[in-house]
C-alpha cells in the first residue's frame, strides 16, 4: 500500500514527467523559463492549482453528472487559478508581472484537466493529492531545470548567482524565444537518453 | 450521476455558486494588498527620484505634444517650509524596442534632472533592459543635467546622449521619455508658476500616498 | 463590496446554468453510443497497431471483437494467448485456442553451401535484386540476403547473420505477424506452427529446379528425390515441382525424414542435443 | 569464368559529377572574394576563415564520430564550405571564440542535429550567423574599415559626417547602417550616387562582413558557377531584380529618405546572399518556378527589413525565412509530361 | 532549330564505336536455346517435343493469350530438350533447346536479296501475318507488334512514327539497318501505314547519324507520306512518348497509350522484320546485335540467330577483354547486366556491351543534397528524389500522388545524381508496389 | 495603436507561437500535414475572431459595469469552451454535409491556450472592439502561417534521416526554435 | 487512373448502416489526439468516432460491416472551411466596421455583428441543398 502511494507520487517525476515525457503544458514551459527562478515560480503556481483541484475534484467526483464533468472541472480549476492570481498580485506583484498572462493560462494547462480527468475523478483524496504533488513537482523541476540552463547560457548565472561560464557575458539568444525551443529540444534528447525507460 | 437536465443544471449551479463565493471571498481579502502594491510602485519611484521633500501636490495630468496618446502626470514637491523643491513626472515613450517605456523623472528646483526611475518596459534583457541599471554610465549621464543645456537626444541623432551600445532604439526612447517629461514640466510651470506657491490643498508625504490610495478606491467603487 | 460578491455569484451562476443546458443539448445531438468494452479491450491489447490481425489497428480489432461477441477467428499474434485470455476474461468469453506460430526461413544456402557466381551492385534490397535477376549465386530461388525481411519486422525478431548471409528469426520475439512473409520477394519465409516445446521440422529450401541443377548451385538444396516422403509414416510430406514440403498439421515431429535426406535440406530445430550431432552443425543456430 | 561478373540495375553509366566536385566548384568561386578580402582587411580575414573552416570540419567530424556514430562524411567538403561562408558573414575582427561558437551552432545545431548534409532545413552558415548576430549584436556589428589605401581610390561612399576613410579608424558602420543613421538623424540621403561610389562598392571598399564587400569578385564567382552549371541563374538574378524593383518603387516615392535601388543590391550581404547562400541546394526549392517564388520573397523581405525593420541588414533573415518555406514551395511540382493537349 | 522533346534529358557520351561497321552474319551456333518468353506477355507454349527435327523458320512455340507471340526456330536440327533453362539473368525460363545440324530453311521463305516492293494485302491480312510471324518490338520492350496494329475501337491512328533514334550509347544496330536496308524499311512503312490506315509516317533520327538521315531521305524520296525528322541529340529521345512529342508535337497523357494521340510507334529493326515477314514470308528469328565495348578487340554489328549463346558471340568478336566487370544485354542506360555468359540472344537483345569496372558507377551513394538535378533531367517531369525516399520509407500511397507510374525508367536521374544515389532502383520498387495497390483498388 | 501595427505586429513580430508561446501544444501536435494545417488555420481564425467579440462584449457589458474584472479568467474560459461546442451543434444542424466534410478534413482541435491567451491580452491592452477583432484575427493568421510553415518542414524532416536521438519531437522543437530565430528578423518592424 | 488519389483525403472506416443510396460510415477519429502519446492524460479534446454519411456510388455493393474508404477531395475540404469558418468572420468584421462607422457604439456594433453572423448561418441553412451538392463525400472500396 505504501509502495503504491510512493509510486503514485514518484511517477510524475520521471516516468510520466509532464514536460519531457507527456509534452504537456508547453506554453508555460517555454514562455516562463528565461530564468531559473521564473521557471520555478511558474511550476510552483501550477503545482498549487494542480494539488488543490485534484483534491477538490476527488471530493466532488461522485455528484457530477458525466456530461457536465468538463465544465464543472473547469470551473473548479479556474477558481483556484483566480485565487492564485489574486494572491500573487497582492503579495508578489513583481513576479506576477514577469509571469504575465501565463498565470491565468494555468486554467488551460492540459496537465491539470488531464489529471482531473484521468486520476482525481477516479481516486480518493489522499491519492489525488499525492498524484497532483508528484506531477506538479515533476513539472516544477523540469521548468526550473530549463530555466537554469537558459539562465546559465544567457547570462552566466543560475538563480542570479553569477559566475564565468561563457565568454562575452553569455549568449543572448537563450534568453529569447528561439533559445527556449532549442534548450528544450536538447534537454529532451538528454532526458530520453539518460532518464527514460 | 445520471446526466438528466435537472441534475446537470443543479450540480453546475451549485458548483458555480460555491466557487464564486470562495473566489469572491479571496478577492475581498486580497483587495487591499493588491491596491497597496500598485501604489507602492509609484510611491517608491517618486521618493527615489525627488530631492528630499515633505509634501506632494495633487497629480496634474497633461498632454505634452499634440500627437500624444496619453497624459503625463506631474507631482510637485515642496519641503517643510512649503518651498518648491522640484517635481516628479510620470512620463513614457512608445518608441521602445519592445513597446512603451515608462519612467518617473525627477527634477530639482532649477529644472535639472535629479534622478530617473524606470517603472515599466519590455526591452530585451541584456540589451535594451540596460536602461534599468541605475549605476550604468548611460543613466548616470542624465543626472544633474539641465535639459536646456544638455541636448536631449542620442548622439547619432545629433544630441548629447551617449546611447547604450547596440541599443540605440531603447536609448532613443528613454531619452524621448525624459524629454517629454521636461517639456511637460516647462509647460506646467510656465502656465501656473503661481499655482505652486498657493496650492490650495497640501498634503504631507504620508497623506500623498494615502490620497493615491483613495483615488484607487473610488475608481473601484464606481 | 457586497454587490461585488453578489454579482460574482450571479454571473457565474448564469454561466453555469447556461453551460449545463447547452451541454445537455449537445449531448442529445451528438449521442454516439460506444460500447465501453471496446476501449477496455483496446487497453488490453499491445498497441502495436501492426495490422497483423487483419483489422485497422488495435482499435479496429477491439471494435470488431466486441461487436462479434464471440472470439472465433480473432487472434492477436503480438499479444499471443495471454492477451487473448485476458480479453476473453474481460468479455466473459472463451478464447479460441490457437496454435502459436513462428516465422521460419526456408533457405539454408549460406555462403559456404552456395558459392557466389557474381557480385551485385545496386540498392541493397531484395526487391530490387529480385526484379533484376536470380541473385548472386547459382540458385535462382534462394535468399538474396539483403534483408528486406529484417527491415519490415517491427519486433526486432529478424537479423541478418553476417556469417551465413541469411536472416535468422528470434523465436521469442517473433509474433508471427507475417510482415516478413509478405516482404520477401522470394517467398522464402513461412509461418509455421511453433511446435511442441518449439520443436519444428521443415524443409529449409524452396528450390524448384530439377535435382541436378539444384544440387549444382547449392549443397543443401532439396533435390526433390522423394526419400523423405517415402520415409514419413504420417504422409505429411509431399513432393511438388521437385520440392518437398512438410505439412505441419500432419507432421508429428518423428524426424525420420531428417535422417534420410541426402542433402540435409530438412531441418529439425530445438530437439534435444543428440540429434543435433547427426544433422548439420549450425541448424539450431540458423533458425 | 575468370572473375565474377558485376550485376546491377540500369543505368550502368554515370555522368561522373559528384557532391564533392560541386562543393569544390563553389569553393573555387569563392576564392576571388577571399583574395579581395585579404587585400582589404589583411591577414585577419584569412585567419577568421581558417578558424571557421577548421572548427566546422572538426565539429562535423566529432559529432559524426562520437555522437551519431555514423560514417564520417567530412570528405564531401560541405563543412568546409559552411565554414567559409560563415566566416564571410562575420566582420574580419571578431574574436576567435565567437567564430568557434558560430561554427558549433551552424554545424552542431543547424546541420548535424538533422542528420547532416542534405537533411538540414535551414542554411547552416546563415543559422550560425544569425545566431551570433542576435546573441552578440555589438561584436557582430563592429566592422573594420577596409584599408582603402591599398587601392588608392576615393572612398567617400556617402555624404555624411563620418569619414570612413580615416586610416586609424578601427571600426565603422556598413554603408547601410550609415544610411539609416542619416535618416534617423533627420538628414536626407544623397540622391546623386556618383560613379565613384558605385565603383567603390563594386570593388569592395566599404565596411561590412569581410566576404560580402567585394561585389565584383562575387560576381566573378557567380559567372564561374554558371559556367560550370553548379547553379542556375534563377535564384540570384531574381533576388537582385526583385530587390532592385521593390526598393526602386520605394525610392521613387521618397528619394530623400530611402536608398537608391542600386545601392541596395551593391551593399550589405545582397550579392553574397543571393549568389552563394540563397542558392544552397539543400535549403532552396527544386523547381524553377519554386525558385523564382522563393527568390522574389527573399528580395521583398530583405528590403522590408532593411527599410523598416530593426536590423540594418535583412538578407540573412530573409533567406532563413524562405528556407522555412522551401518545403511548401517544393509542392510546386515540375510540369509533368502529358499535360499538354 | 532541330526538333526534340522539351523537358529534361541528358547527354551521355554516345560511344558509337561500331557505327562504321557493316552488318556481318554471325556463324551458326552449335546448340540454340530458344526461349518461349522473348516478349512481354504470356510465354508461348512449345509445340515441339524432344527428338523432333525442325527447320529454320518452323513454328516451335504457339502464342498463348492476347498479348503473346509465336516463336519460330532459328536453326535447323534436332530438339534436344523442352523445359526450363537458365538464362543470362540466372533465372529459369521455358525454352526449347535445339542441336544445330546444317541450315535448312522452310521453303516458303524467300531468301533472295531482291527487294520486293509490291504488296496486295488487306490491313487484316497484314496484321495476321505480323502476328503469325512472331514479330515483336525490337526497340527493347518486345511488345507484340500485331497488338499495336490492331487499332482499338473508337480510336483512330493518325501517323506511324518510326523510331530510328537509337539514343542508347554504343548501340548501332538500327543505324546500320537504316544505312544498309533503307529501302526495305520504306516498304515496311508503306505496309504498316496501309495496315493501320494512316497517310503519314515520320522517321525520327538523331542528328548524330547524318548518314542515316541522308540514306532514309533518299530511300523515301518517292514516298511523300514519309517525313524524315532529324532530331537533336538528347537522351532519351528514343522513348516513344518523347519521340511522339518531338515528331508529332503531341504529349501522350499520363497512363495512356500512344494511340490516344493517334500514334503507332515502331522501331527500325521491327520495320525491317515486318518487311521480311510480309514480303519474304520470313518469321522473326534473327536480328542485328551490336557487340561492343571500349576495349573489345573487334566490335561488330552481327546478324544473329535468336538462341545463339552470348559466349559464342563474344568469342567471335575477340573474347572478353581484360578487366571487364560487367556484360550488358542492351545499352548502358537501359540494358540489363548479365549474371553469366551462358545465356542466349533473344528477340529483344540489341547489343552486348562489355564494360570495365571504371566505367560503371560504384556503389557509393551518399545522402541526397537536394540539388534538383534529377528533377531537372527527368523527361517525365517527375521528382525522382522524392519518389526515392518515399519508396525507401515504403510510403507507396504517396508515390501514387507523385505519379510514380509515369516513370519510363530511362535512368536519367540515376545517371545525373551527384550523390550517386540509385534513384531508379527504388522508383522501380515504387512502381511495382503502386501497381499492386492500384490493381487492388480496382 | 494603428491597425497596421496591430496586424503586422501580431502576425510577424510578436507571432503568437514563435514569440508569445501560446498554443504550442497544437502547434507541435497537429502540424503533420500541410493541407490539414491550412484547414485548421481557418478554424482557428473563426474561433479566435468570434471569441474576441464575445470576450470584449462580456468585458465591456458585464465585468466592467459590475466591477468584477477579476473574474476574467473563469468567465472567459467558460464562454470560450461553450462557444466551441455551440459552433459544432450549429454547423451540424445547419448543414450536415458541411459538418461532415470538416470532420473528415480537420482533426479535432483544442487551442484553448491560444484563444484564452489572446482574449486576456486584448482586454489587458484595452483594445476597442475593432482592434480586438483585428488583433485576434491577426494572431490566428500568425498561428496559421507558423503552423503551415512548420508542417511543411516536418513533412520534410520526416523523410530525412535525423539522428535517432533527435527523431520525432526533439527535432521538431529544434526546428521551431530555428523558425523563431528566423522570425526575429521581423523584430522592430512596428 | 494514375490521378485517382491526387488531392484526395481518405479515411478508412466501417459501414454501420445503409439507408437507400446513403451509407453511414464510422471513421476512427483522425484527431490530433489519436496519435498523441499524451492522450491518456489529456481528455479536453473529445475523442469520438465520427459518423459520416456518404453517397454510395452506383453499382457498388455495400453491406453493413464493410470496410470502405470515405473520400473527399482536398478542394472540397477547403470549400468547407471557407463556408463554415472564413465567411462568417468576414461578415462579422464587415458588420462591426459598418455599424461603428455609422456612429453607433462598439457594443452595438458587436451585437449586430453577432446577429449578422447568425443571419449568415440561417442563409446557409436555406441554401443547404446547394451546398450539399458542392460538398460531396464519396465512398470507395
Ligand atoms: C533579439 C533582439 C533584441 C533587441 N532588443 C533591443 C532592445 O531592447 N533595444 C534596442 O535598442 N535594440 C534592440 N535590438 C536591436 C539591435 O540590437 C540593433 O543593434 C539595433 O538596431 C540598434 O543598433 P545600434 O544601437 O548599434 O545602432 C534588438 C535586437 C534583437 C535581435
Ligand atoms: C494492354 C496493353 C495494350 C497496348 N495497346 C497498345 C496499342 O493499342 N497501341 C500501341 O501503340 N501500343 C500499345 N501498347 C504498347 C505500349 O504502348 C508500348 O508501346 C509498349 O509497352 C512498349 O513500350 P516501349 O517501347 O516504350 O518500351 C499496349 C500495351 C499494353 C500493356
Ligand atoms: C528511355 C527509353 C529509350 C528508348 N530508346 C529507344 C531507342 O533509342 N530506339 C528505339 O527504337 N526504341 C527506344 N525505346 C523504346 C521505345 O519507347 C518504343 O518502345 C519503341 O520505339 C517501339 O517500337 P517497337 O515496339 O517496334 O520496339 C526507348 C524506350 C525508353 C523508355
Ligand atoms: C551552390 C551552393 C551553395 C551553398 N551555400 C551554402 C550556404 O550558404 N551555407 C552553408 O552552410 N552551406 C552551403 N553549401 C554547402 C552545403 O550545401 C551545405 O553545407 C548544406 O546545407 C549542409 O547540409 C552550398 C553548396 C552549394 C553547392
Ligand atoms: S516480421 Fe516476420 S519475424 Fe518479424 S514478427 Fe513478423 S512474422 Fe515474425
Ligand atoms: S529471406 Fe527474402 S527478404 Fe529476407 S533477405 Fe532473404 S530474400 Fe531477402
Ligand atoms: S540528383 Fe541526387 S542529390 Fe540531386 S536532388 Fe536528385 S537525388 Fe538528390
Ligand atoms: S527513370 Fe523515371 S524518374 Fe528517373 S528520370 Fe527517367 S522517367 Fe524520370
Ligand atoms: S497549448 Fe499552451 S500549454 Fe498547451
Amino acid at each position: 500500500m505504501i509502495m503504491n502511494k510512493i509510486q503514485i507520487f514518484s511517477k510524475g517525476l520521471i516516468k510520466e514527467n509532464p514536460t519531457f515525457v507527456l509534452l504537456l503544458g508547453m506554453c508555460p514551459t517555454l514562455g516562463t523559463t528565461s530564468t531559473a527562478i521564473n521557471g520555478m515560480s511558474m511550476g510552483a503556481a501550477t503545482m498549487f492549482v494542480l494539488v488543490m483541484s485534484n483534491i477538490a475534484i476527488s471530493l466532488i467526483k461522485n455528484i457530477i453528472p458525466d456530461k457536465v464533468r468538463i465544465p464543472a472541472f473547469i470551473v473548479v480549476i479556474a477558481s483556484f487559478v483566480t485565487v492564485v492570481q489574486l494572491c500573487m498580485q497582492a503579495y508578489v506583484p513583481a513576479l506576477y508581472e514577469t509571469l504575465g498572462v501565463f498565470i491565468p493560462l494555468i486554467v488551460v494547462n492540459c496537465i491539470i484537466l488531464g489529471r482531473a480527468e484521468a486520476f482525481a475523478s477516479k481516486n480518493g483524496i489522499f491519492a489525488s493529492a499525492l498524484d497532483g504533488l508528484g506531477i506538479g513537482l515533476g513539472f516544477t523541476l523540469s521548468l526550473t531545470l530549463i530555466g537554469a540552463v537558459r539562465e546559465l547560457l544567457s547570462s552566466n548565472s543560475i538563480f542570479d548567482y553569477t559566475f564565468e561560464f561563457l565568454p562575452g557575458n553569455g549568449v543572448l539568444l537563450f534568453a529569447l524565444a528561439p533559445g527556449a525551443f532549442i534548450v528544450l529540444s536538447y534537454l529532451l534528447v538528454l532526458f530520453n537518453k539518460y532518464l527514460k525507460k | 450521476m445520471k446526466s438528466s437536465l435537472k441534475n446537470m443544471v443543479v450540480v453546475l449551479a451549485t458548483i458555480t455558486t460555491v466557487t464564486s463565493f470562495a473566489v469572491g471571498y479571496v478577492y475581498k481579502i486580497t483587495k487591499e494588498p493588491i491596491r497597496k502594491s500598485k501604489v507602492q510602485k509609484t510611491k517608491s519611484a517618486l521618493e527615489e527620484v525627488l530631492p528630499s521633500f515633505e509634501t506632494l501636490s495633487e497629480p496634474q495630468k497633461l498632454m505634452v505634444y499634440d500627437t500624444d496618446a496619453e497624459n503625463i502626470i506631474i507631482y510637485k514637491a515642496t519641503d517643510a517650509n512649503d518651498a518648491y523643491v522640484g517635481c516628479a513626472v510620470e512620463s513614457y515613450s512608445n518608441n521602445g524596442y519592445g513597446g512603451t517605456i515608462r519612467l518617473v523623472v525627477g527634477f530639482d528646483v532649477n529644472n535639472s534632472i535629479n534622478k530617473i526611475a524606470v517603472v515599466g518596459h519590455s526591452e530585451t534583457p541584456g540589451l535594451g533592459a540596460k536602461i534599468t541599471e541605475t549605476e550604468s554610465p548611460f543613466i548616470v549621464q542624465f543626472q544633474g543635467k539641465n535639459p536646456n543645456e544638455f541636448k536631449l537626444s542620442v548622439k547619432p541623432d545629433g544630441g548629447d546622449v551617449d546611447a547604450i551600445t547596440a541599443s540605440t532604439i531603447s536609448s532613443r526612447a528613454y531619452t524621448d521619455a525624459v524629454k517629454r517629461a521636461f517639456e511637460g514640466v516647462k509647460k506646467s510651470l510656465g502656465e501656473e508658476v503661481d499655482a505652486v506657491g498657493s496650492a490650495t490643498s497640501q498634503y504631507t508625504k504620508a497623506e500623498a500616498t494615502q490620497d493615491a490610495d483613495n483615488n484607487q478606491k473610488t475608481d473601484d467603487n464606481e | 463590496m457586497e454587490d461585488v460578491l453578489l454579482s460574482t455569484v450571479l454571473v457565474l451562476l448564469a454561466l453555469g446554468v447556461l453551460a449545463a443546458v447547452l451541454l445537455y443539448f449537445v449531448a442529445q445531438k451528438f449521442k454516439v453510443y460506444e460500447d465501453p468494452r471496446i476501449s477496455e479491450v483496446e487497453e488490453l491489447l499491445p498497441s502495436a497497431n501492426c495490422g497483423g490481425c487483419g483489422y485497422p489497428g488495435c482499435k479496429g480489432f477491439a471494435e470488431a471483437l466486441v461487436k462479434a461477441g464471440d472470439m472465433k477467428g480473432f487472434f492477436c499474434n503480438v499479444g499471443g494467448q495471454p492477451v487473448m485470455d485476458s480479453v476473453a476474461e474481460k468479455l466473459g468469453l472463451v478464447a479460441e485456442a490457437k496454435e502459436p506460430m513462428v516465422a521460419v526461413v526456408r533457405c539454408a544456402g549460406s555462403c559456404e553451401n552456395r558459392p557466389k557466381t557474381n557480385t551485385y551492385e545496386g540498392v541493397k534490397k531484395c526487391t530490387v535484386a529480385a526484379a533484376l535477376y536470380a541473385g548472386e549465386t547459382g540458385c535462382s530461388f534462394g535468399c538474396l540476403g539483403m534483408g528486406d525481411c529484417v527491415d519490415v519486422c517491427q519486433f526486432d525478431a529478424l537479423s541478418m547473420n553476417p556469417l551465413t548471409g541469411l536472416p535468422e528469426v528470434d523465436q521469442d520475439k517473433c509474433t508471427a505477424c507475417g510482415k516478413c512473409v509478405e516482404a520477401c520477394p522470394k517467398g522464402i519465409i513461412e509461418l509455421r506452427k511453433k511446435g511442441v516445446k518449439n520443436r519444428r521440422v521443415f524443409v529449409s529450401c524452396v528450390n524448384k529446379a530439377k535435382g541436378a541443377l539444384a544440387k549444382k548451385s547449392c549443397e543443401v538444396a532439396c533435390i526433390g528425390c522423394g526419400l523423405c516422403a517415402k520415409a514419413c509414416p504420417f504422409g505429411a510430406i509431399e513432393i511438388k515441382n521437385n520440392l518437398a514440403y512438410i505439412d505441419y498439421t500432419k507432421c508429428k515431429l518423428c524426424r525420420k525424414c531428417v535422417a534420410v535426406c541426402p542433402t540435409g535440406a530438412i531441418q529439425a530445430v530445438n530437439f534435444p542435443i543428440i540429434p543435433k550431432k547427426e544433422t548439420n552443425e549450425n541448424d539450431v543456430k540458423a533458425i | 569464368m575468370k572473375n565474377k561478373l558485376l550485376v546491377a540495375p540500369s543505368p550502368h553509366i554515370h555522368s561522373g559529377n559528384s557532391t564533392k566536385q560541386l562543393m569544390h566548384g563553389v569553393l573555387i568561386a569563392l576564392l576571388p572574394a577571399l583574395v579581395v578580402s585579404i587585400i582589404f582587411f589583411g591577414w585577419a580575414s584569412l585567419y577568421v576563415t581558417a578558424v571557421a573552416v577548421a572548427s566546422c570540419v572538426f565539429f562535423e567530424w566529432f559529432i559524426q564520430k562520437f555522437m551519431l556514430k555514423r560514417p564520417i562524411s567530412i570528405m564531401d567538403s560541405s563543412a568546409i564550405l559552411t565554414g567559409v561562408l560563415l566566416s564571410f558573414n562575420l566582420p574580419a575582427t571578431v574574436p576567435v571564440w565567437l567564430v568557434i561558437l558560430g561554427s558549433l551552432f551552424a554545424i552542431g545545431v543547424a546541420k548535424m542535429s538533422y542528420g547532416g548534409l542534405g537533411s538540414n532545413v535551414f542554411n547552416p552558415a546563415l543559422a550560425g550567423r544569425v545566431f551570433l548576430l542576435i546573441s552578440f549584436p555589438v561584436l557582430m556589428t563592429t566592422y573594420p574599415i577596409p584599408e582603402a589605401n591599398v587601392m588608392n581610390v576615393e572612398t567617400k561612399a556617402f555624404q555624411c559626417e563620418t569619414n570612413i576613410l580615416s586610416l586609424d579608424a578601427v571600426t565603422g558602420a556598413t554603408p547601410l547602417a550609415e544610411a539609416r543613421a542619416i535618416v534617423a538623424q533627420g538628414g536626407e540621403l544623397n540622391t546623386n550616387m556618383n560613379l565613384v561610389t558605385v565603383k567603390n562598392m563594386l570593388l569592395g571598399v566599404k565596411g561590412g562582413s569581410h566576404g560580402e564587400v567585394a561585389v565584383l569578385a562575387l560576381l566573378l564567382g557567380f559567372a564561374y558557377m554558371l559556367y560550370k552549371k553548379i547553379i542556375s541563374w534563377h535564384i540570384p538574378v531574381t533576388i537582385l531584380l526583385t530587390m532592385f524593383a521593390f526598393s526602386g518603387i520605394i525610392y521613387f516615392f521618397d528619394t530623400a529618405h530611402y536608398l537608391h535601388p542600386l545601392f541596395h543590391i551593391l551593399t550589405g550581404g545582397a550579392m553574397l546572399g543571393a549568389i552563394f547562400m540563397a542558392t544552397d541546394y539543400v535549403t532552396s526549392p527544386m523547381t524553377h518556378l519554386g525558385m523564382i517564388i522563393y527568390a522574389v520573397m527573399i528580395g521583398v523581405i530583405t528590403i522590408l527589413i532593411r527599410t523598416w525593420g530593426g536590423y540594418p541588414e535583412g538578407m540573412s533573415f530573409a533567406i532563413l525565412l524562405m528556407n522555412a518555406a522551401t518545403p511548401l514551395l517544393n509542392k510546386v511540382k515540375p510540369v509533368k509530361f502529358g499535360n499538354k493537349k | 532549330m532541330l526538333k526534340r522533346f522539351k523537358k529534361g534529358g541528358i547527354h551521355p557520351h554516345d560511344n558509337k564505336i561500331t557505327r562504321a561497321k557493316a552488318i556481318e552474319v554471325m556463324p551458326l551456333p552449335k546448340v540454340a536455346v530458344i526461349s518461349m518468353a522473348q516478349h512481354i506477355g504470356a510465354p508461348a507454349s512449345p509445340v515441339v517435343k524432344r527428338g523432333d527435327i525442325v527447320k529454320v523458320g518452323q513454328l516451335i512455340g504457339q502464342a498463348k493469350g492476347f498479348i503473346s507471340a509465336n516463336i519460330h526456330s532459328s536453326v535447323s536440327g534436332t530438339v534436344k530438350s523442352v523445359g526450363d533453362a537458365v538464362n543470362s539473368m540466372g533465372l529459369l525460363v521455358p525454352s526449347v533447346t535445339i542441336t544445330v545440324d546444317g541450315d535448312e530453311w522452310l521453303e516458303t521463305i524467300d531468301r533472295s536479296e531482291e527487294i520486293v516492293e509490291k504488296f496486295d494485302l488487306s490491313p487484316k491480312e497484314i496484321v495476321s501475318i505480323v502476328a503469325s510471324t512472331g514479330i515483336v518490338g525490337l526497340g527493347g520492350a518486345t511488345f507484340p507488334s500485331n497488338v499495336k496494329h490492331s487499332i482499338p475501337e473508337g480510336k483512330t491512328a493518325k501517323a506511324l512514327v518510326v523510331n530510328g533514334v537509337e539514343c542508347e550509347p554504343y548501340l548501332t544496330a538500327d543505324h546500320r539497318l537504316m544505312l544498309e536496308h533503307g529501302r526495305e524499311i520504306v516498304v515496311a512503312i508503306k505496309i504498316i501505314c496501309h495496315a493501320i490506315g494512316v497517310e503519314k509516317a515520320y522517321i525520327g533520327i538523331e542528328n548524330n547519324k547524318l548518314d542515316a538521315i541522308e540514306s532514309m531521305t533518299k530511300a523515301s524520296a518517292d514516298t511523300p507520306i514519309i517525313e524524315v525528322v532529324p532530331l537533336r541529340v538528347q537522351y532519351p529521345q528514343g522513348s516513344e512518348k518523347q519521340l511522339i512529342e518531338a515528331t508529332m508535337g503531341a504529349e501522350v497523357p499520363s497512363g495512356a497509350l500512344p494511340i490516344q494521340v493517334g500514334a503507332v510507334v515502331q522501331n527500325i529493326g521491327t520495320m525491317y522484320a515486318i518487311y521480311q515477314a510480309v514480303q519474304k514470308h520470313k518469321p522473326l528469328f534473327e536480328r542485328v546485335v551490336t557487340v561492343t565495348g571500349k576495349s573489345v578487340s573487334e566490335p561488330k554489328n552481327l546478324l544473329t540467330r535468336v538462341g545463339s549463346p552470348v559466349n559464342d558471340m563474344i568469342e567471335y568478336c575477340g573474347g572478353v577483354p581484360e578487366g571487364t566487370a560487367k556484360v550488358i544485354d542492351g545499352g548502358p542506360m537501359m540494358g540489363r547486366s548479365m549474371a553469366n555468359l551462358s545465356g542466349v540472344i533473344n528477340k529483344g537483345s540489341s547489343g552486348i556491351l562489355m564494360m570495365p569496372e571504371t566505367e560503371t558507377p560504384a556503389n557509393d551513394a551518399s545522402s541526397c543534397i537536394r540539388c534538383g538535378k534529377c528533377v531537372q533531367v527527368c523527361p517525365m517531369g517527375l521528382e525522382p528524389y522524392l519518389l526515392n525516399v518515399l519508396a525507401d520509407k515504403r510510403n507507396f500511397e504517396e508515390c501514387i500522388e507523385h505519379s510514380a507510374m509515369d516513370c519510363i525508367e530511362c535512368g536519367s536521374c540515376s545517371f545525373t545524381c551527384p550523390a550517386h544515389i540509385r534513384l531508379l532502383d527504388n522508383i522501380r520498387i515504387a512502381k511495382r508496389e503502386v501497381g499492386k495497390i492500384l490493381r487492388n483498388r480496382k | 495603436m494603428g491597425y497596421m501595427e496591430i496586424i503586422i505586429g501580431s502576425i510577424f513580430v510578436n507571432n503568437i507561437v514563435l514569440s508569445r508561446f501560446l498554443g504550442i501544444c497544437p502547434f507541435l501536435g497537429v502540424s503533420n500535414k500541410v493541407s490539414t494545417s491550412l484547414g485548421m488555420g481557418g478554424a482557428v481564425i473563426f474561433v479566435m475572431a468570434l471569441s474576441s467579440v464575445f470576450v470584449w462584449l462580456i468585458q465591456d457589458l458585464v465585468l466592467i459595469p459590475l466591477g468584477i474584472e477579476y473574474m476574467q479568467t473563469i468567465t472567459f474560459i467558460l464562454v470560450i469552451a461553450m462557444l466551441v461546442q455551440m459552433v459544432e451543434i450549429i454547423l451540424k444542424k445547419l448543414s450536415p454535409s458541411l459538418y461532415q466534410a470538416l470532420g473528415i478534413f480537420l482533426p479535432l482541435i483544442t487551442t484553448n491556450c491560444a484563444v484564452l491567451g489572446v482574449a486576456l491580452i486584448l482586454v489587458q491592452n484595452e483594445f476597442t472592439l475593432l482592434q480586438s477583432i483585428a488583433f485576434a484575427t491577426a494572431n490566428a493568421i500568425g498561428f496559421t502561417i507558423a503552423l503551415v510553415l512548420f508542417a511543411g518542414l516536418r513533412e520534410r524532416i520526416e523523410l530525412s534521416n535525423a539522428p535517432t536521438a533527435m527523431k520525432g519531437v526533439p527535432v521538431s522543437i529544434l526546428t521551431a526554435g530555428l523558425l523563431a530565430m528566423a522570425f526575429m528578423g521581423f523584430a522592430g518592424l512596428v | 487512373m494514375g490521378n485517382k488519389t491526387k488531392n484526395d483525403i481518405r479515411h478508412t472506416g466501417v459501414v454501420t448502416s445503409v439507408k437507400g443510396s446513403l451509407a453511414v460510415v464510422k471513421i476512427a477519429t483522425q484527431s490530433a489526439c489519436a496519435s498523441c502519446h499524451a492522450k491518456s492524460a489529456c481528455s479536453a479534446s473529445d475523442m469520438q468516432d465520427k459518423n459520416i454519411e456518404a453517397q454510395i456510388p452506383k453499382g457498388m455493393d455495400i453491406k453493413i460491416g464493410d470496410t470502405v474508404d470515405v473520400v473527399i477531395s482536398r478542394s472540397v475540404g477547403y470549400i468547407a472551411v471557407l463556408f463554415a469558418y472564413l465567411l462568417p468572420v468576414i461578415i462579422l468584421l464587415a458588420s462591426v466596421i459598418i455599424v461603428t462607422k455609422m456612429g453607433y457604439t462598439e457594443d452595438i456594433g458587436g451585437l449586430v455583428g453577432l446577429a449578422n453572423m447568425v443571419l449568415y448561418f440561417i442563409v446557409l441553412y436555406l441554401f443547404r441543398k446547394k451546398l450539399n451538392k458542392k460538398i460531396s463525400i464519396v465512398i470507395e472500396k
